[in-house]
């Protein structure tokens, strides 16, 4: 079964990853086996390791994601950012272990330093306090949208999920969470040093 | 070849199977002083009621040194520390820490023997962020100091 | 010898100071396991600590002192060699003891 | 018999845990004391208990040294075993000792390998927890003179980054980068030998939250569930390669397990 290889060359062909992927994990209440299987996105970017695939497949590749993200059908971006506020603080949703009858969280916090009083944040992703000065244009509310809604469209193989694309989180909660980051009266734009 | 520790390992573990080891019956505890656990302040819910339990409202006192951290990595296992300056705040006869937002405020008392130190280490849940107390008893009144500890969440919310 | 609490006493200038560790759950009650079951509470309600047979402390305490329960405790007295004793008992009747010299 | 060594473990195993400072006044508070020691002697007593329908110890056990020896055994895993022809970690390799010398069910063993909320601990975890312990200092050599502990090693890395799941998440997601933080924890780069080697040599841990030891078996289960990836196998191939692809990157480093986390 093993095939000798050396310590340097990392090859290992697609068939045997995806059995040894079969034979090694098993469903797990909603985290089932499908999940194992990636999509374009996925494939790509893992191939790639951390940089993005050659220019020409990474182009193709943004411009479908970009014309896949699905904007507000009422043309509102906006919605309450105390609610978008509490997405932002929860980090369950979609593991084993989570009700899936509960709503699924953003878990910005994990990444992202959002409210300047909220000491616990990560720092995977960039700095989002203050990100409300960016103002609310029609330019601006599409681009933030798009960025929750499918990363890739803008920064190929980013680290962070497809908020919208994967179905994480509701148009509603996009919305929320974008009252979150844009809002003059939401924390991430208040007691700035 | 065999290791003289699992020997000694094995002499001693022959006698004690793995249920024994964990259900091992030991001699009750030696009672001294008469036990009297504050009943009322332990199944209290709130922190006023909590104090009442202890026999009333406490006023802080600079001779005790309570130390907390100002944010803990765990609530489940947050570090605390009494200690009480027995020059400034002489005859202490109990200690009690209080969690000010936990389900029961009461976490725990210590009866202290006379004539010796003040000093208590221990590790207390701590449900959310939100004040500690520590409040000793002294010639019958009743002392505290407090301190807000923050509890952060883990990396993927739980 | 019980093996379900590990203690350390060490003297200096006069006061002893003992760290015991203590293997016990500390269930609050409030918790359910994964089947959705109420875990029964189970935690350590008393706990004394001894130099001889002097007691020195004895402690009272609710589901909110953390599992495997840590006490550091000081005391007037006590010289190398004396022992120090610690013992519990918890609400569903279960006891621990156990014992060091000091060093 | 009091191991007061096992108190120093714990201080040894702190620095790697030490992200920007803003703990340490928590971890000074919480000290050097390290319930995994009661962890360490339960397990010594599984050991040398005769257990199964054959009512023998594990003292036949052959981790890779030699029946019965346990000293250094662990820094050295996973590693390739002629009897079953496989790569094994520490654990699959305690599972195959109970079945073949004790005589234990299989299927009966992996019913519950770790424990679960309101548990103290399995037997497995104390198992390995002593194991640990006995390497106390080792250093971190994985075997890779065998073929299949090589191709181990590969299997390992490709997995490492393979992104999957709704959340497009891969172990190098969050492990592939320096001084990053999820929340408040400091991320190991488990491409990096310095971070690595701190990473294994502090597994398995006393894990504060849970007030349990848990082994790198449970951790990388626990790393799938939250990336929300389908539930990992004991002892199955991905276990043991990223296991593997971990352990080659952290060679050289110091044993100083267990140690004592968040």
């Amino acid at each position: 079964m093993v095939s000798a290889l050396t310590l340097s060359s990392a090859v290992v062909s697609s068939e045997r990853l995806d059995a040894v992927l079969m034979e090694s994990f098993v469903d797990n209440g909603q985290a089932t086996m499908e999940r194992l299987q990636q999509d374009p996105v996925q494939q790509a970017c893992h191939q790639s390791r951390t940089e993005p695939p050659d220019a020409a497949v990474a182009a193709t590749l943004r411009q479908q994601r970009l014309d896949a993200v699905v904007f507000p059908a009422d043309g509102n971006f906006l919605g309450d950012w105390q609610r978008g506020a509490a997405v932002a603080d929860n980090g369950r949703g979609l593991q084993s272990s989570d009700d899936p009858a509960q709503p699924n969280g953003g878990n910005c916090y994990a990444c992202h330093q959002l409210a300047p009083d909220e000491v616990a944040y990560g720092t995977l992703g960039p700095s989002l306090t203050g990100y409300g000065a960016r103002g609310q244009s029609e330019p601006m509310l599409r681009y933030t949208w798009t960025k929750l809604w499918d990363t890739h469209a803008y920064n190929l193989c980013s680290h962070m999920p497809r908020f919208g694309a994967q179905g994480i989180l509701t148009q509603q909660q996009l919305k929320d969470i974008m009252a979150f980051l844009l809002d003059p009266a939401s924390p991430v734009n208040q007691g700035l040093r | 070849m065999i290791k003289q520790t699992q020997l000694a390992g094995l002499s001693r573990r022959r006698f004690v199977g793995w249920t024994a080891l964990l259900s091992a019956a030991v001699a009750v505890p030696a009672r001294v002083w008469a036990w009297a656990r504050p009943e009322a302040a332990f199944v209290a819910t709130g922190i006023d009621e909590a104090l009442a339990g202890l026999g009333g409202t406490p006023t802080v006192h600079d001779a005790i040194q309570f130390t907390t951290p100002d944010i803990a990595e765990n609530g489940a296992v947050v570090p605390i520390r009494i200690e009480v300056d027995s020059a400034s705040l002489p005859n202490v006869s109990k200690v009690s820490v209080l969690v000010e937002m936990n389900p029961n405020p009461m976490a725990a008392v210590f009866d202290i023997a006379p004539d010796t130190e003040v000093y208590i280490e221990t590790r207390v849940k701590v449900a959310q962020t939100c004040n500690l107390y520590a409040v000793v008893e002294a010639d019958g009144q009743l002392y505290m100091q407090s301190r807000e500890t923050k509890v952060t969440l883990g990396g993927c919310g739980g | 010898m019980s093996s379900r609490i590990k203690i350390r006493a060490q003297h200096a200038d006069g006061i002893t100071e003992v760290k015991a560790l203590m293997r016990h759950p500390m269930e609050t009650g409030m918790r359910k396991d994964q089947a959705g079951e109420s875990i029964p509470a189970h935690f350590i309600t008393e706990v004394a600590v001894f130099h001889g047979e002097r007691p020195v402390m004895q402690g009272y305490w609710g589901a909110a002192v953390s599992a495997n329960p840590f006490l550091g405790v000081r005391f007037k007295g006590g010289e190398a060699g004396d022992i120090v004793k610690v013992t519990w008992l918890d609400n569903q009747g279960g006891t621990g003891e156990g014992e060091t010299t000091i060093r | 018999m009091t191991r007061t060594w096992v108190w120093l473990i714990a201080m040894l195993a702190m620095p790697a845990l030490s992200g920007d400072g803003i703990f340490d006044e928590y971890r000074d508070l919480m000290g050097d004391d390290n319930p995994a020691i009661f962890v360490i002697d339960e397990g010594e007593a599984l050991w040398f208990e005769p257990q199964g329908p054959l009512a023998v110890s594990l003292e036949g056990c052959d981790l890779g040294l030699g029946a019965g020896v346990t000293e250094g055994a662990y820094a050295l895993f996973p590693r390739y075993f002629e009897d079953t022809n496989t790569v094994m970690d520490v654990e699959s390799r305690l599972l195959h000792c109970m079945e073949t010398l004790q005589g234990r069910d299989r299927e009966a063993l992996l019913k519950k390998p770790y424990s679960l909320r309101g548990d103290l601990g399995t037997e497995l975890e104390a198992l390995v927890t002593w194991l640990a312990a006995e390497s106390e200092g080792a250093i971190i050599a994985p075997q890779q003179a065998h073929s299949s502990e090589r191709a181990m090693y590969s299997l390992g890395e490709e997995i490492f980054f393979y992104r999957a799941g709704p959340h497009d998440f891969s172990c190098a997601t969050c492990h592939e980068q320096s001084n990053m933080r999820i929340r408040l924890q400091t991320l190991p780069n488990l491409t990096d030998h310095d971070d690595a080697a701190a990473t294994l040599g502090s597994w398995p841990a006393y894990r504060i939250s849970e007030g349990l030891v848990r082994t790198m078996g449970w951790r990388l289960q626990d790393c799938f569930r939250q990336q929300r990836w389908p539930g990992l196998k004991l002892g199955s191939e991905v276990s043991i390669a990223l296991q593997t692809y971990m352990a080659v990157n952290a060679a050289g480093g110091v044993m100083a397990a267990p140690g004592l986390k968040r």
